[in-house]
């Protein structure tokens, strides 16, 4: 683990964040179009950022802003574990568990900050979110669970180079399709997208976590928002789209799916927090334990069906 | 023939007991029973055509008809420790009849 | 130099009758019958005494093995402790007192079922005549009332056995007893069963007990809680363990309604509210307990239960009782934080009360350990499961009126010396010191289990032929 | 409905009585004879210490207890003990019902009773006080002893308390009376002890059977007895009466 | 120093202590202090003289390296929170006899997990038991004192079931050989394993056990919870540890059904575990006690360490032992922290408290930490566990006990927030502006914990190595270490590495906050309140029921206490009824039971 590392790290979180950043223009462009409108140019979330961090800001005591740091270091953290396309900034760190509990670093670090604002209406955004993040957490935990049981692997990177070589069907999307449906409704709840985008959604920027961010916070804010997005999706990608053999691959993947769970955003509409509990421990559950089960006992799964 | 009578003597005072609150019957029925007990201690050491153990100038031997003496011994010893029971009894009823004005212990205001 | 047994008997008697007499000396003759009693019991000579002078079996003898041994010592230094505790309450009773002390110890050592009756007569009506303090002459009627029936049946019982076997002589008794047909002895041992349950606290007969002992004072308390009913367990022992040994049928009758009055015992307990009745339920199912044990012939364990029960219920009958004196209630919720200020009263009855639960590093572990042991030896785990079910509640219903007496204050605050019911003083110098006494003896014997089990049964084999049926140092009991 | 439970639990318990009696010992009929080595058997030929050559009344002398009357020497001699026991409980109901009676206030009600029955009475009196110490005194000779002359005395008393309602016994003589009899008693008990080594021996010499001095201790013991039964009797007819007035 | 001089000291101490407080409480409280710094020095230096064996009186002790690391955990908790204890010393009705049995627990819990022999064993478990009983009375509850006696009863008279049981079945009680026997009578194997884990399961307060932690650590002596669920809970992973190592629970059943490998009776205990997990996150997370809140959580991660240590095998045991330490410290320090507040403020409620990070500011770093680890999230210790049992569970594919760790793990995260929130976060009430930090006595102990819970989230192999001499004590395969990973079958886990790189993002983010324009401070009434106009600070703290729409789901959930008061109920009537059948006055009634009872029994008997 040599200064090589961290100069690796530093370049990809640099391309994650020009990658992501752009996708998620494109994006806005493309919900607009979902809803007949024009929508704004491909950079504008670029703009937006910058924007927020020229301007100056508030700040609520130190917690606040320790809080924003505490998640944007956790987030970029987590960015350099994943391996994207068989590149790992940081060898050996690729365990999903580590990744996944890093996550909540970041989560803990927003909420913490948004809770230091000393603004109900903060508190009771992170409320939802952890409450949903309990929702969505759940089933895909399972099913992430059910492919270590198989593969006997809990490297990301293992996990996708795996899936790789035997065209399509080698993909655990469709070697555990149950478990691959799961991932995707759970991605949609990691995403904050519709329907789960109670907590997060721009009607709650005036009542949600958000609501005392401005300036470099709320600058921060988006940043940390693509971070999150680009782990979540590419978590996903390499768990059950096989990850790519080639980077282009991987960010055509990677591509695809994101506006493919905007795409359902744009047309869905919203859950309430508890209904979204609700709806997780029902379907997507369910069928988790139903794939693991499958995949425990008879070893369906472990292999291509065809 | 005797220890019938006995045991109907015992039964009785059973009855008399469990059938009345009334201080001064559940004595009475007490000592019916020890009655009762005393005769069927006497019937048990009862031989055949025996006698009194005592010997006397009429048989100034003493033949192996003679009754069992220790059962009359044990008569005696219950009769009188029956007495004392009665007694001491019979003041509890008194204490009783003083301390409620009744001789009925349905009628002393329950448990305890 | 050893004394004959029998003097245990006369000086009490004897003392008893002169205190009529002398009405001025009573407290003095009180006090030396019983302290030289408690002091010559230790000097009695073991052995089959016989007396009048005329040979065994056809005279009336006092037996002092080793188990009427223990007998005679609980009977004695109870006796005096619990006069010592309560010396005020005595002045009235002092012939009845001594006359007790001479009954129970002839109870305990006597060698010939028909003077057992006597004694147990003499027993009796002491305890009638004093359970009159409580006040309640209908309570103590009832007492006299189940006491005969209880004494004419065991007449009954024991004439039949005599038709049968011709002798009173226990040990002769015991070996002709066991020539007759069970059929033949089942009655006769229900009988005498009903009779010896009476002073036992054994479930038919036990009816008086909640009334006379529920209105009990530091003295009548400790008296019939732990001295009369220990040499109650004692005989009851000496007839079903060595005299009559039940056969099949009888003998499940009697475990069987042993056991109910263990449960039945510790259920009231658990639902009553006020001290006194806490505590004479909790001894009316150790009662059930040893009587138990007897039954199925464990006696080590027996004595060991008895012997907990006797010292535990000394301390918290003569706490209890002088409670209800100075506080004028019963109900430990009324008396919150009465050990507040009365920290050696209250580590006496902590102490006794984990005893009793079986709680460790107390003499009562080591009586739990040998009854669960004798049984699970043998391959019954029904009676140990029952047992231990019991001691949850025991544990229950002991730890919540410590809990109550310790801690005063209102649920959600901290505990408050300020909300104890008061400052009395709960013993009398005296009693300070006895109490005290007896609980460190518990300590001590809790740390040294193994040579108090020595002490109980010399050569762990003489309570018929039974011994510790487990030693903590890891090998297995006399009994294996 | 509870006379009719009681009734009933009543003939259930004589059936198990039944059963069982007749299970144990049967019902019918007697022993024909007592059982050889029985300890009654033993205590008539009075050969418990060792066999002895057969006992003659008026002529035996020396023999064990020495008592003509077999149910006193079992009383007074062999099982002495328990008669020790049995005065002690008779004892201790007097000294109860004193006790008890005593906590009550004295008095007695005033009823009128004519001159010929209180005379008759006084006359009667010394015959039954006298006939009573017969009683105990042969009662190693003859049927009797000290229970039946104890009584016997005491309901002398009893007399005079019915027939005069101004007599008064004098409760506390009675008193001292009992302790020192039941004192005496169990002295005697002591000394055997001291002299032979045995509680209660029979330490006198028991004389020729028949005599009126023989039998040892058993007369003395007896006249005790009667004196003891007789004043606690009294004694509790006389608390008894005590309370009488809150009748 | 052997390990008797090392009890009887403490007794000793402890004994001391007692005089002392009679004259001076805070000197007595500053003994306890002693004592336990003292029994944790030289437990520590018995390192070198495991294996040694020692008795005096009837108890045998056997030095074991398992021994050795509970009771350091154990002594951690004692001696860190002993620190607390001169400060409530006013709060206490018995201060004396407070520090006495603070110290004999400690003593006896010493005794139990040295214990050769299980005659030892109970008696020093049952001594903690009663001695603890007595120091929660002192606390805010009566009622938690009883519940927590009677439910340590009936696992400790279960467990005194099983011993004697097996005593009788075997002929002995030394640990190692007593229930060795048993593996002829498999019947009686299941009984004994069953009733012999219940004391454990009691201690650890797994599911039906479970109701005695809330009210006892939430109303305990604030210096006492600390010590409850950081220490007195492990005594019951001992036992539980026990049950599957001394009793050879799996060779024992290993002819039994089975679920993925786990005989059924193991298995059902380890169901225990989970359900525990699931029913103490779900109540933690609708608490509004913050020690209450912080009891549940203790369920939760009793059933954490149950689970893995049943699994007896590489990975998840290994898990399971580095979970006792995790949460020993971590729960320590959280209970702790709030107890610091606590002597602030003079309350645990949490919607009577907020922003007190203002003024308590380390407090509040400690309580951080403390949950972090908690909640498993790295780099502290916490996550290690965690992740060592999910890889156990992942290895053997008990999906359904997975299934509720990661329920509980995310679940973790909902309740270890709030008082974060409630407590520390949102507005300081009024009441509290003026409130100071504890002083350094009391702040040096939360420091050391979390200094331990940083080791061991970055150094976890210090305390892995001790676990491994365990295991391979135990004689079953340890789990490898390499330089500073863990390894296992599927992948490896390099806990100092995961810390770099978290520092490192930290960095980047840090310099890029600083090298913006520095933000203007605004007052923290100061905020978007939709253009209403709120003064009061209270008003604008939201702290109560904060998960109200995910509490909404389970309001109904049944309440396993109402369970225990039934029985008590029951009980209850049982009594009555017993006293007026049998022990009423009436002789009529008594007698008439005599003749009953004779009748019945000679008829039972005739069939007999």
């Amino acid at each position: 683990m040599g200064a090589l590392n961290f100069l690796y790290a530093f370049l990809m979180l640099l391309l994650v964040f020009i990658f992501q950043t752009t996708l998620t223009g494109l994006n806005r462009k493309v919900t607009a179009r979902l809803q007949k409108r024009y929508g704004a140019r491909w950079y504008q979330q670029f703009l937006d950022i910058f924007k927020a961090l020229r301007k100056d800001s508030t700040s609520h005591g130190w917690v606040f802003d320790f809080g924003v740091i505490m998640a944007l270091g956790g987030i970029m953290a987590t960015v350099t574990f994943i391996p994207v396309a068989g590149f790992r900034a940081f060898p050996g760190t690729d365990n999903v568990f580590v990744i996944s509990y890093l996550l909540a670093v970041g989560m803990l670090g927003m909420a913490m900050s948004a809770a230091g604002s000393g603004n109900p209406w903060a508190s009771i955004g992170v409320g939802r979110a952890l409450t949903n993040m309990l929702a969505y957490d759940i089933p895909l935990m399972v099913v992430i669970f059910t492919m270590i049981f198989a593969f006997d692997s809990a490297s990301v990177g293992q996990l996708a180079e795996m899936q790789q070589g035997m065209g399509i069907l080698g993909w655990n999307f469709f070697r555990m399709p149950l478990g691959g449906i799961v991932a995707v409704i759970a991605l949609l709840g990691m995403l904050g997208k519709k329907p789960f985008d109670s907590f997060i959604a721009p009607a709650e920027i005036a009542s949600g976590p958000m609501v005392e961010y401005g300036g470099k916070h709320l600058g921060f804010m988006f940043i940390l928002h693509e971070f999150m997005t680009f782990i979540e999706v590419s978590l996903i990608i390499n768990l059950f789209f096989g990850g790519g053999a080639t980077i282009w691959e991987y960010m055509l993947k990677y591509a695809i799916l994101y506006t493919f769970t905007n795409i359902i955003s744009g047309v869905m509409p919203r859950f309430k927090i508890d209904q979204a509990v609700k709806y997780f421990y029902r379907v997507p559950l369910a069928m988790a334990i139903i794939q693991g089960l499958v995949v425990i006992f008879t070893g369906l799964g472990v292999t291509i069906w065809f | 023939m005797i220890k019938f009578a006995s045991l109907l003597l015992i039964i009785i005072g059973l009855y008399g007991i469990l059938s009345t609150r009334n201080v001064i019957k559940i004595l009475v029925g007490i000592n019916v029973m020890e009655i009762g007990i005393n005769v069927f201690i006497i019937a048990m050491g009862f031989v055949n055509d025996g006698a009194a153990p005592i010997l006397s100038v009429d048989n100034p031997v003493n033949v192996l008809k003679f009754v069992d003496p220790v059962a009359q011994a044990l008569v005696l010893t219950s009769i009188v420790i029956g007495l004392g029971i009665t007694a001491l009894g019979l003041v509890f009823a008194r204490k009783i009849h003083k301390k409620y004005g009744t001789y009925d212990l349905s009628e002393t205001g329950g448990e305890s | 130099m050893m004394i004959n047994p029998v003097l245990l008997i006369a000086i009490p008697l004897g003392l008893a009758f002169i205190a009529v007499v002398f009405k001025k000396l009573q407290g003095w003759i009180l006090a030396i019958g019983v302290a030289a009693n408690a002091f010559l019991v230790f000097f009695v000579e073991k052995g089959e005494t016989a007396i009048g002078g005329f040979k065994l079996p056809f005279a009336i003898s006092l037996v002092l093995d080793d188990f009427s041994f223990i007998g005679v010592i609980l009977v004695n230094v109870l006796t005096l402790a619990a006069v010592a505790v309560a010396f005020r309450k005595t002045e009235k009773y002092v012939p009845v007192i001594l006359a007790g002390l001479a009954g129970l110890n002839g109870m305990v050592l006597t060698g010939d079922m028909f003077n057992l009756f006597v004694f147990m007569e003499i027993t009796a009506i002491s305890a009638y005549i004093l359970s009159s303090e409580g006040r309640k002459p209908e309570q103590s009627f009832n007492y006299l009332v189940i006491g005969s029936i209880g004494s004419v049946l065991y007449l009954l019982g024991l004439i039949l056995i005599y038709g049968q076997t011709g002798t009173l002589n226990m040990s002769l008794m015991a070996e002709k007893s066991a020539l007759i047909g069970q059929a033949a002895m089942v009655l006769p041992l229900v009988l005498i069963f009903a009779g010896i349950a009476v002073e036992a606290k054994l479930l038919p007969m036990s009816g008086w007990v909640r009334g006379v002992l529920g209105n009990s004072n530091a003295l009548t308390g400790v008296m019939f809680a732990s001295v009369y009913s220990s040499a109650a367990l004692m005989v009851f022992g000496r007839v079903f363990s060595q005299v009559l040994i039940p056969g099949t049928t009888a003998g499940v009758i009697i475990i069987v309604i042993a056991l109910l009055t263990f449960a039945a015992g510790q259920v009231s307990a658990f639902r009553s509210k006020s001290l006194r009745q806490v505590l004479l339920y909790s001894s009316i199912a150790q009662s059930g307990l040893a009587a138990a044990l007897f039954a199925t012939g464990f006696v080590f364990p027996a004595v060991l239960v008895i012997i907990n029960n006797a010292a535990g219920k000394m301390i918290m009958f003569s706490t209890a009782g002088n409670l209800e004196e100075k506080y004028g209630t019963d109900d430990y919720v009324g008396l919150g934080g009465a050990f507040v200020r009365n920290m050696p009263a209250g580590v006496a009855f902590t102490i006794a009360a984990l005893s009793l639960t079986g709680l460790p590093l107390v003499f009562g572990f080591y009586a739990k350990l040998n009854v669960l042991a004798a049984y699970l030896n043998q391959g019954t785990f029904f009676v140990p499961a029952v047992v231990l079910a019991g001691t949850i509640i025991e544990g229950a219903y002991f730890i919540r009126i410590l809990i109550k007496l310790w801690a005063p204050g209102k649920e959600g605050e901290w505990a408050d010396a300020d909300q104890s019911v008061g400052e009395k003083k709960i013993f009398n110098p005296a009693g300070t010191v006895v109490v005290i006494l007896v609980t460190l003896l518990i300590i001590l014997s809790g740390f040294l289990p193994d040579s108090v089990g020595k002490l109980v049964a010399p050569g762990g084999g003489l309570l018929g032929d039974e011994g510790p049926s487990i030693s903590l140092t890891m090998e297995k009991g006399g009994d294996q | 409905m509870k006379k009719i439970f009681a009734g009933l639990l009543a003939v259930a318990f004589g059936i198990v009585l039944l059963i069982g009696i007749s299970l144990n010992t049967g019902l019918f009929g007697y022993n024909d004879s007592l059982p050889e080595d029985g300890a009654a058997s033993h205590y008539i030929s009075k050969d418990v210490n060792g066999k002895t050559d057969e006992v003659v009344f008026g002529e035996t002398t020396g023999a064990e207890t020495g008592s003509a009357n077999m149910v006193t020497s079992v009383i007074a001699n062999y099982r002495s003990f328990d008669t020790l026991g049995e005065v002690t409980v008779l004892f201790l109901a007097a000294l109860g019902v004193s006790l008890l009676a005593g906590t009550m206030d004295k008095g007695r009600k005033r009823s009128g009773s004519g001159f010929i029955l209180r005379t008759s009475a006084r006359i009667l009196f010394p015959l039954m006080l006298v006939t009573g110490i017969y009683i105990f005194t042969h009662g190693h000779l003859t049927p009797g002893g000290g229970f039946p002359g104890g009584s016997m005395i005491a309901s002398s008393f009893l007399l005079l308390y019915l027939a005069d309602e101004s007599f008064r016994a004098n409760v506390k003589g009675f008193k001292v009376a009992e302790g020192l009899a039941g004192t005496l008693y169990v002295a005697i008990g002591i000394v055997g002890l001291l002299a032979a080594g045995y509680f209660l021996v029979n330490f006198l010499p028991t004389g020729t059977v028949g005599n009126l001095l023989s039998a040892g201790i058993i007369p003395v013991v007896y006249v005790i007895i009667g004196l003891k039964v007789g004043s606690e009797i009294t004694g509790i007819v006389a608390d008894m009466f005590n309370e009488e007035v809150k009748a | 120093m052997n390990l008797n001089l090392v009890i009887i000291v403490s007794v000793a101490f402890a004994i001391a202590a007692y005089l002392v407080s009679k004259v001076n409480d805070k000197a007595g409280a500053f003994m306890t202090v002693a004592g336990s710094m003292f029994a944790l020095v030289t437990v520590f230096l018995l390192r070198n003289s495991i294996g040694s064996e020692i008795s005096f009186l009837y108890f045998n002790f056997n030095l074991t390296v398992t021994g050795w690391y509970f009771s350091l955990v154990m002594l951690t908790a004692y001696s860190m929170t002993a620190f607390f204890n001169p400060f409530w010393m006013k709060k206490l009705i018995y201060p004396a006899g407070y520090n006495f049995l603070y110290l004999l627990s400690m003593a006896g819990t010493l005794g139990v997990f040295f214990a050769k022999d299980f005659i030892t064993l109970f008696v020093f478990w049952e001594t903690v038991v009663w001695s603890s009983a007595f120091i929660i009375q002192m606390g805010k509850s009566r009622q938690a004192a009883y519940v927590y006696y009677v439910i340590s009863a009936i696992g400790s008279m279960a467990t005194l079931f099983a011993i004697m049981f097996a005593y009788g079945t075997t002929g002995t009680f030394v640990i190692n050989e007593a229930f060795k026997g048993l593996a002829g009578y498999p019947g009686r194997a299941i009984v004994i394993f069953i009733t012999f884990i219940a004391a454990g399961m009691a201690k650890i307060g797994i599911f039906p056990f479970h109701v005695w932690l809330p009210s006892a650590h939430g109303s305990a002596p604030h210096t006492f919870s600390p010590v409850l669920s950081g220490g007195l809970v492990k005594m019951g992973a001992f036992v539980a540890l026990l049950s599957v190592t001394a009793f050879p629970a799996y060779e024992i059943f290993k002819d039994m059904a089975s679920f993925r490998g786990i005989p059924l009776p193991i298995y059902f205990m380890m169901a225990l575990g989970a359900i525990s997990i699931v029913a103490g996150t779900l109540m933690a997370i609708k608490q509004e006690d913050a020690k209450k809140l912080l009891a549940y959580s203790s369920v939760a991660n009793g059933g954490y360490i149950l689970i893995g240590l049943l699994m007896l095998d590489q990975v998840g045991f290994a898990g399971g032992m580095m979970h006792i330490v995790n949460h020993a410290v971590a729960s320590a320090a959280a209970f702790l922290s709030i107890a610091a507040v606590a002597y602030r403020t003079g309350t645990t409620k949490m919607s009577e408290m907020g922003g007190m990070i203002h003024r308590m500011p380390v407090t509040y770093l400690v309580y951080l930490i403390a949950i972090i680890s908690m909640a498993g999230i790295p780099p502290m210790g916490g996550f290690v566990s965690k992740w060592l049992i999910f890889q156990g569970l992942a290895d053997k594919g008990l999906i359904f006990l997975a299934t509720t760790a990661f329920f509980g793990s995310i679940g973790s995260f909902l309740y270890v927030f709030r008082p974060l929130s409630a407590v520390f976060l949102g507005q300081t009430f009024t009441r509290d502006l003026e409130k100071k930090e504890v002083g350094f006595f009391m702040m040096f102990p939360m420091l050391i914990l979390t200094l331990l819970s940083l080791l061991t989230g970055v150094f976890p192999n210090i305390f892995l190595r001790v676990v491994v001499e365990i295991q391979s004590a135990f004689g079953m395969l340890p789990v490898t270490l390499a330089e500073n990973t863990i390894v296992t079958s599927n992948g490896f886990l390099d806990a100092f590495r995961v810390f770099i790189v978290f520092g490192f993002g930290f960095a980047i983010a840090f310099v890029l906050f600083v090298i913006r324009r520095k933000s203007r401070k605004v007052e923290l009434m100061d905020t978007f309140t939709s253009a209403e106009f709120i003064h009061t600070r209270e008003l604008l703290h939201y702290s109560h029921s904060f998960y109200a729409p995910f509490e909404r789901l389970y309001e109904k959930a049944p309440d396993t206490m109402k369970l225990y008061h039934k029985a008590a109920v029951k009980i209850n009537e049982l009594g009555n009824m017993a006293e007026s059948a049998f022990f009423g006055i009436r002789p009529a009634r008594t007698v008439l039971l005599v003749m009953g009872m004779v009748l019945i029994v000679i008829i039972a008997g005739g069939v007999l």
